[in-house]
């Protein structure tokens, strides 16, 4: 926490990286690779903004480590009901 | 008043299985049920409030917290995976040579088409019964279950069979009666203002009957 | 950098969280809404999975172009978010104001630009009441594309989320009113922060939509 | 919500005015008692329609007394007298189970205990938000108000039972509910903001506002179920929200989320609700479990049996709690294989159940029992938990659930669960804490008899209801002799109801006992149980603002007959007598042991 | 359409919920005074008499005459007991020489600019699990009052377009009483307890509709002069128009003949429910899938 007591987060950084990403995203979303690969990459892509978002806009990285642990906490509860409900068409 | 614990008794090849796992259970439960009560029930009176006795001073015991968080997870996932055979094969595993039916649930009856004398569904030679679910004996029935609007609940308790009809969806449904008689049909998912009067008949007819009824049958529908 | 809050709020407390009350309640709430988007999306996922033909391929019917550039929109306005949190750390009350102006204008730009695309999508026959879903498609072709459970499940999310946005927008004008009046200070600006958690929650749910519903 | 700031304005002592102390308060003990009230009254709402109910059931077809006053799209009006329309009973149906789960059990658990027990037993002068507290109690009143207009809308009352499956609910053409079940459903959404504000609250407070010395293994029990509580709250109500929005839509503008007829799925509806359901169950008696904790420790001057036993069960089921929602489904079209494995997890989450039953036994093993009213209630809690667990294997067992599933025996099951275990608690907590919350102790003779008359006829309503649901009668039946296998069932159900009705009676005992002491009642000392927590050390009613000064914990709750003292309790902020008392270092953190440790 | 009447009440929701709380009562059911029937209710109108014309006539059918279905009631002993004979299928009622019944015949055009305000009661049974009559006309405003002879459950489900839908049940003998605020043709009216019974009920702003009765014969009396459009309607061969027109003290015939080629074309009627292929509604049902 102290660390970055007096020297200010990358944020303009991030934020080219987001834009990249984003644009990215787009002409990935309307390339010719088979469509499974597509979702994967996408998927991945959005998880990683999604994360950089966290971990310097909202300072995610700067918090104790409990802070994480309560972020996170929610996410096995989602992987969980669309995991176990999509069975259902399986 | 019926105050018994006992099943009433099942008329279908897997209704005997599946009463005996109630009947496992029941047993567990049971002493369970009457040691644990018995136990509060002692330490009630046995350690009720005296006058200058000073409770004993403890915080638990670890060894004891193993013991009772083993013995039950031992005992019921025992069970689990002791049951979860019979519940493969009730829901899961389609039998061969079945009489094959459509039954289709509305608001407020149960429409049951049998597949006529040619024995094979969708021909024209298919007739369809109100709330009168007639099958042979000793032979496997395999029911297409359908609902037209909302969810319903076919349930024939003396065959220990229960399965939601779904909207939308077609579910089969398997047993086989091994005694000839007359059962009940019965919705056991509110469906609306009539739910209540959702029942319907199974009857249970000798093989010979059986053909000789869809003869009937068809017969009386083509004239 | 929080201490100097978290020390001036909770000093003789039992420690809790390491971050101060305020902000922790923020981190909770965000937790709630995460899930409620879970039930959102989740069903998204669970009845696309389930009725693959209901819904469509990317662009179809949908205006990826505009979306990114609103995409794109959004993520401005977290930088400005941030920019001003950063600010005031510094007491530098001038900035903040500044950037939460900023930030204001892009999130209700960002509105805007949603409902332009609702009128559009209507005006095409994408609609969320199943009987008259009729989406032609951008093309105007003839034929359908897709079913009803894509307009419901689109105007689902993406009408939860913008409502989120809004909802953030008058929550900055406030916030900007405070700051105003000078409430935010280098040493105590809570309300800026757990604002910009907020937003920023915002976004990265827009930034996850944005791919699920528009791009895959 | 930048307008709550971290410290709760809690410290300014001048008279706040009628309105701010009475109705838009922001103390917690206020709230509390807000809830308190609501509840009963949505307790008494509940009850009289459980009694109607019973009397179609146990008298099907015939006048119903005092059923003329009912309009005529409830009941027919015959020359013999009024008799319920089918539809009528339907909304019965529906609204006890709501109203019971919603508007009485959960706000009385949570509202009320969370509100009076969290700050007061942590050494906190109030909630963290304190007018986010307020709001949450403002949302709840609206709420309730909705759900009960139900009823007087054209159509009626919500028809489609409590977990409203699609699409039965998507459309009044099935259920003849038209406006009704849109109230239902924006009722339980505004309920649901209520309780996440509750929520965020709870956990908000517990985390960051313990009082030195306050460790997370020296929090009284009940405050930590009310935690584990709010986590499940935090984390499940947003899902049915969710849900409940999609139905809405669905009924309203015509969306197509669960209506089979346009494409929807109605196994999506039922997945949604229950993932939010189970968390629920645990919601409805967590906090039970908690308080009979705290009362059997208490009352058999005894420190609680395993501890860390009794909170780790409570972590577990909070995460086990979100793995099987699946068994409330084996019969409704899943998956069978998604079956099988919902019932392995079913069956461990038996487990920690077990382990408490098995602790609290431990407590009162060489204790030294007092019999008042609150331990009463809290050992019929235990043996009516111990019903109703094990009754929930047979359910809990697929192919047997083939044929209980949708009976009696779930309805049997249900009510050993929410009445034999939740309400038995809140009767123990309402009767423990009454002192706490109005400086007065309520009449132990006529609290032990109604104890002694509800638990006899409790038993006499819901046992039965065993044996009906062996005989195979369903659930939500207007009329179960319409079916002749249910007809030799009838006399049971005859005496059900009269129980039912002699049961409903009793709880007058508790309404007059519950108004008498409040104006009547011997004047309570700051700590009549002799306890330990620090609710007990400050004044009865605590004044506003809670602790003169901020209270230093030395131990654990539950030191009972301890041999450090000469007394058979220990508070936990007195300190020890050997070495002079040291306070913790005013130091910004103190370590201390903590789920996801510290640095 | 079937979302456009959700709309409405989703409409209503917010509203209903502002004074939801004040209003008591279950509504619908005003008052339980039992009338005489809709064709005989006199309406008391602006009319005079003395100019008036009247209008009569029979509807024909031409081509095969299906046999009629009988119902299997076996279920509900209670109803079949009530038709020793076996109970009829009514969608079709043709007699020897081609007479059609249960055909809704009314003034489609002409009345504009007058009003006329309904008269008491009209009644529709529920005997022996079958509406009487199974084609009834009534007035915007209207009371219906319907009865349940039988003493067991009906439901009756009514699933209009333009006016409020309803769905009550009525488990014992008794009566309840309903109105249709505003006109439409024509309401479908079912039973879901019992899956053959159904009717149709015509909701007119004006008095001068009549039903064909058995041989097809009807008549529109005490019509002001002028030229009307009259329409008849019937459930299974949809809507034929044509002209009249009516002279003072004249009494107009006029003839409508349906042919079996009609079978099957959209009948003009409140959206049916659905997913319903059990009887009349089906041909309908499948405009309702996108």
């Amino acid at each position: 926490m102290s660390t970055s007591e007096h020297k200010q987060p990358p944020y303009m950084t991030v934020w080219a990286v987001l834009f990249v990403l984003t644009i990215g995203e787009v002409f990935f979303a309307f390339s010719s690779v088979p469509k499974r690969w597509i979702v994967i990459g996408l998927v991945l892509m959005a998880i990683w903004k999604a994360v950089l978002v966290a971990m310097y806009y909202m300072h995610l990285r700067f918090e104790p480590k409990r802070m994480w642990i309560l972020a996170m906490s929610p996410l096995p509860l989602a992987v969980i009901l669309v995991v176990v409900v999509i069975q259902e068409w399986r | 008043m019926n105050w018994s614990w006992l099943l009433p008794e099942s008329v279908s090849t897997f209704g005997p299985d599946i009463d005996r796992i109630y009947y496992v259970v029941l047993w567990i439960t049971g002493i369970t049920f009457v040691l644990t009560e018995a136990l509060l029930l002692y330490f009630l009176l046995r350690y009720r409030h005296k006058e200058g006795r000073k409770a004993h001073y403890t915080h638990g015991n670890n060894r004891l917290e193993i013991v009772w968080t083993v013995v039950p997870a031992i005992i019921l996932l025992g069970l689990a995976f002791t049951s979860k055979g019979v519940w493969a094969r009730v829901k899961s595993e389609l039998p061969s040579g079945a009489v094959e039916l459509v039954v289709e649930a509305k608001q407020f009856e149960w429409n049951i088409t049998y597949p006529g004398a040619d024995g094979t569904l969708g021909t024209d030679d298919d007739f369809t019964k109100r709330n009168e679910l007639h099958i042979p004996v000793n032979q496997p029935v395999i029911v297409n279950l359908r609902a037209e609007d909302v969810i319903h609940s076919f349930f024939l308790p003396e065959f220990r069979v229960k399965q939601d009809a779904l909207p939308g969806k077609n579910i089969p449904v398997w047993f086989e009666a091994t005694e000839t008689g007359e059962f009940t049909l019965a919705c056991a998912e509110l469906c609306g203002i009539g739910h209540y009067r959702m029942g319907g008949r199974v009857i249970v007819h000798s093989a010979a009957d059986y053909e000789a009824w869809i003869q009937t049958e068809v017969a009386g529908g083509q004239q | 950098m929080m201490t100097t809050q978290a020390a001036t709020i909770d000093r003789v407390r039992e420690e809790g969280s390491g971050v101060y009350t305020l902000k922790l309640g923020m981190w909770i709430f965000l937790l709630s809404e995460v899930m409620f988007f879970t039930g959102l999306i989740g069903s998204y996922i669970i009845l696309r999975f389930a009725h693959p033909t209901d819904f469509a391929d990317p662009g179809q019917v949908l205006n990826v172009q505009l979306t990114a550039f609103n995409t794109f929109v959004l993520i401005c306005s977290s930088v400005t978010m941030v920019k001003a949190f950063a600010a005031i750390e510094q007491g530098d009350q001038v900035g903040l104001k500044r950037w939460l102006l900023a930030t204001i204008i892009l999130g209700a730009f960002f509105v805007g630009v949603q409902v332009v695309e609702y009128i559009a999508l209507t005006s095409e026959g994408f609609v969320p009441m199943a009987e008259a879903y009729a989406a032609l498609g951008r093309e105007h072709g003839t034929t359908v594309i897709g079913g009803p459970l894509y307009g419901a499940t689109f105007y689902m999310m993406t009408g939860f989320h913008g409502t989120h946005v809004t909802i953030g927008v008058l929550c900055l004008m406030f916030t900007y009113w405070r700051a105003r009046q000078g409430k935010y200070t280098a040493t105590s600006h809570g309300g800026v922060e757990i604002m910009g958690l907020y937003w920023h929650f915002v976004d990265l749910v827009w930034i996850l939509l944005f791919t699920i519903v528009y791009l895959i | 919500m930048t307008g709550g700031t971290g410290v709760p304005d809690g410290h300014d002592h001048e008279e706040p005015s009628f309105i701010r102390k009475y109705i838009f308060s922001t103390d917690h003990k206020m709230i509390a008692r807000q809830f308190l009230f609501q509840s009963l009254f949505f307790l008494v709402i509940g009850g009289l329609l459980a009694a109607m109910m019973r009397w179609q059931l146990g008298f099907p077809g015939q006048p119903m007394p005092g059923g003329g006053i009912f309009p005529d799209a409830m009941v027919a009006p015959t020359p013999e007298g009024a008799i319920m329309l089918p539809e009528f009973y339907n909304s019965l149906v529906t609204m006890h189970g709501t109203i019971m789960i919603f508007f009485a059990i959960m706000p009385l658990l949570v509202g009320l205990f969370g509100n009076l027990l969290i700050p007061l037993q942590i050494g906190a002068e109030d909630m963290a938000f304190p007018r986010l507290n307020m709001v949450s109690f403002w949302l709840a009143v609206p709420a309730g108000i909705l759900m009960l207009a139900g009823f007087a809308v054209e159509g009626g009352a919500a028809g489609a039972g409590w977990t409203s499956y699609a699409p039965l609910s998507t459309s009044g053409e099935w259920t003849g509910v038209y406006l009704g079940q849109q109230l239902w459903l924006a009722s339980l959404t505004i309920l649901g903001f209520s309780s996440l504000a509750g929520a965020v609250n709870y956990i908000t407070t517990i985390i960051n506002m313990r009082a030195p010395g306050m460790t997370w293994f020296r929090i009284p029990l009940p405050t930590w179920s009310l935690f584990i509580t709010a986590i499940l709250i935090l984390l499940a109500i947003p899902i049915l929200a969710g849900a409940l929005i999609m139905l809405l839509f669905d009924q309203t503008i015509g969306t197509g989320f669960f209506r089979p007829d346009v494409g929807g799925e109605p196994i999506l509806w039922q997945h949604l609700f229950w993932f939010f359901g189970h968390p629920e169950v645990y919601i409805l008696i967590l906090p039970g479990m908690g308080i009979v904790s705290e009362v059997i420790s208490n009352r058999s001057r005894k420190p609680i049996f395993g501890y860390h036993a009794m909170v780790l069960a409570m972590i577990s089921i909070a995460f086990l709690g979100w793995i099987v929602w699946g068994h409330h489904m084996f019969q409704s079209g899943m998956n069978p294989l998604l079956g099988t494995s919902f019932m392995i997890s079913t069956m461990a989450i038996a487990v920690p159940s077990a382990i408490k039953t098995f602790n609290w036994l431990g407590t009162l093993w060489r204790g030294n029992i007092h019999y008042d009213t609150p331990l009463l209630h809290a050992v019929a809690f235990v043996s009516m938990f111990i019903i109703g667990g094990l009754s929930g294997i047979f359910m809990a067992n697929t192919p047997v659930d083939m044929y209980l599933h949708d009976t009696y025996f779930i309805v049997a099951h249900i009510h050993y669960v929410l009445f034999g275990g939740s309400l038995f608690a809140i009767f123990a907590g309402i009767t423990f804490w009454f002192p706490k919350m109005f400086g007065r102790m309520m009449n132990e003779t006529l609290g032990k008899v109604h104890f002694a008359l509800t638990f006899v006829f409790y038993n006499m309503v819901f046992f039965p209801m065993h044996n009906l649901g062996l005989g195979g009668m369903m659930r939500r039946l207007y009329d179960p002799t319409e079916y002749e296998f249910l007809q030799t069932l009838q006399p049971m159900n005859k005496f059900v109801s009269i129980s039912a009705f002699l049961l409903v009676g009793t709880q007058v005992l508790f309404a007059f006992n519950f108004f008498w002491s409040l104006f009547r009642g011997r004047k309570a000392t700051a700590n009549p149980w002799n306890s330990n927590t620090l609710e007990w050390t400050v004044p009865s009613p605590p004044p506003h603002g809670n602790f003169a000064e901020m209270p230093v914990v030395y131990r654990g709750p539950y030191e009972y007959s301890s041999p450090e003292t000469d007394d058979d309790y220990y508070p936990q902020n007195v300190p020890p007598r050997e070495h002079p008392p040291v306070a913790p270092a005013p130091a910004p953190f103190t370590p201390s042991p903590e789920p996801g440790g510290a640095e | 359409m079937f979302s456009m009447f959700q709309e409405k009440r989703g409409v209503a929701l917010p509203i209903a919920m502002l004074f939801m709380v004040g209003c008591g009562g279950g509504g619908g059911d005003a008052g339980n005074d039992s009338g005489g029937d809709a064709e005989t209710a006199q309406a008391t109108s602006s009319v005079d008499p003395s100019s008036a014309g009247n209008v009569i006539g029979t509807i024909s059918f031409t081509g095969p005459v299906p046999a009629m279905q009988t119902i299997d009631m076996s279920e509900e002993s209670v109803c079949a007991d009530k038709h020793p004979a076996g109970a009829m299928t009514e969608s079709l009622v043709v007699d020897d020489d081609g007479g059609l019944a249960n055909v809704f015949i009314y003034v489609k055009e002409g009345l504009e600019g007058q009003s006329f305000s309904p008269g008491p009661a009209a009644v529709i049974d529920q005997n022996g699990c079958v509406y009487h009559p199974h084609v009834l006309g009534v007035m915007a405003g209207q009371d219906i009052t319907i009865r349940n002879s039988d003493g067991v459950l009906h439901n009756i489900n009514a699933s209009p377009t333009e006016n409020r839908p309803f769905n009550v049940s009525q488990p014992v003998v008794m009566e309840t009483n309903r109105s249709f605020r505003v006109a439409e043709v024509m309401i479908p009216l079912r039973c879901d307890v019992h899956g053959w019974m159904n009717a149709y009920v015509g909701v007119l702003d004006h008095p001068y509709f009549s039903v064909s009765a058995v041989g097809g014969s009807f008549s529109l009396e005490t019509l002001p002069p002028g030229d009307y459009v009259i329409e008849a309607w019937h459930e299974e061969f949809g809507t034929l128009q044509q002209t009249v027109t009516v002279t003072t003290g004249e009494t107009t015939e006029i003839t409508f003949a349906f042919d079996e080629s009609m079978a099957g074309v959209d009948v003009p009627m409140g959206e049916p429910w659905i997913l319903d292929h059990a009887d009349h509604g089906a041909h309908t049902a499948q405009s309702d899938t996108p």
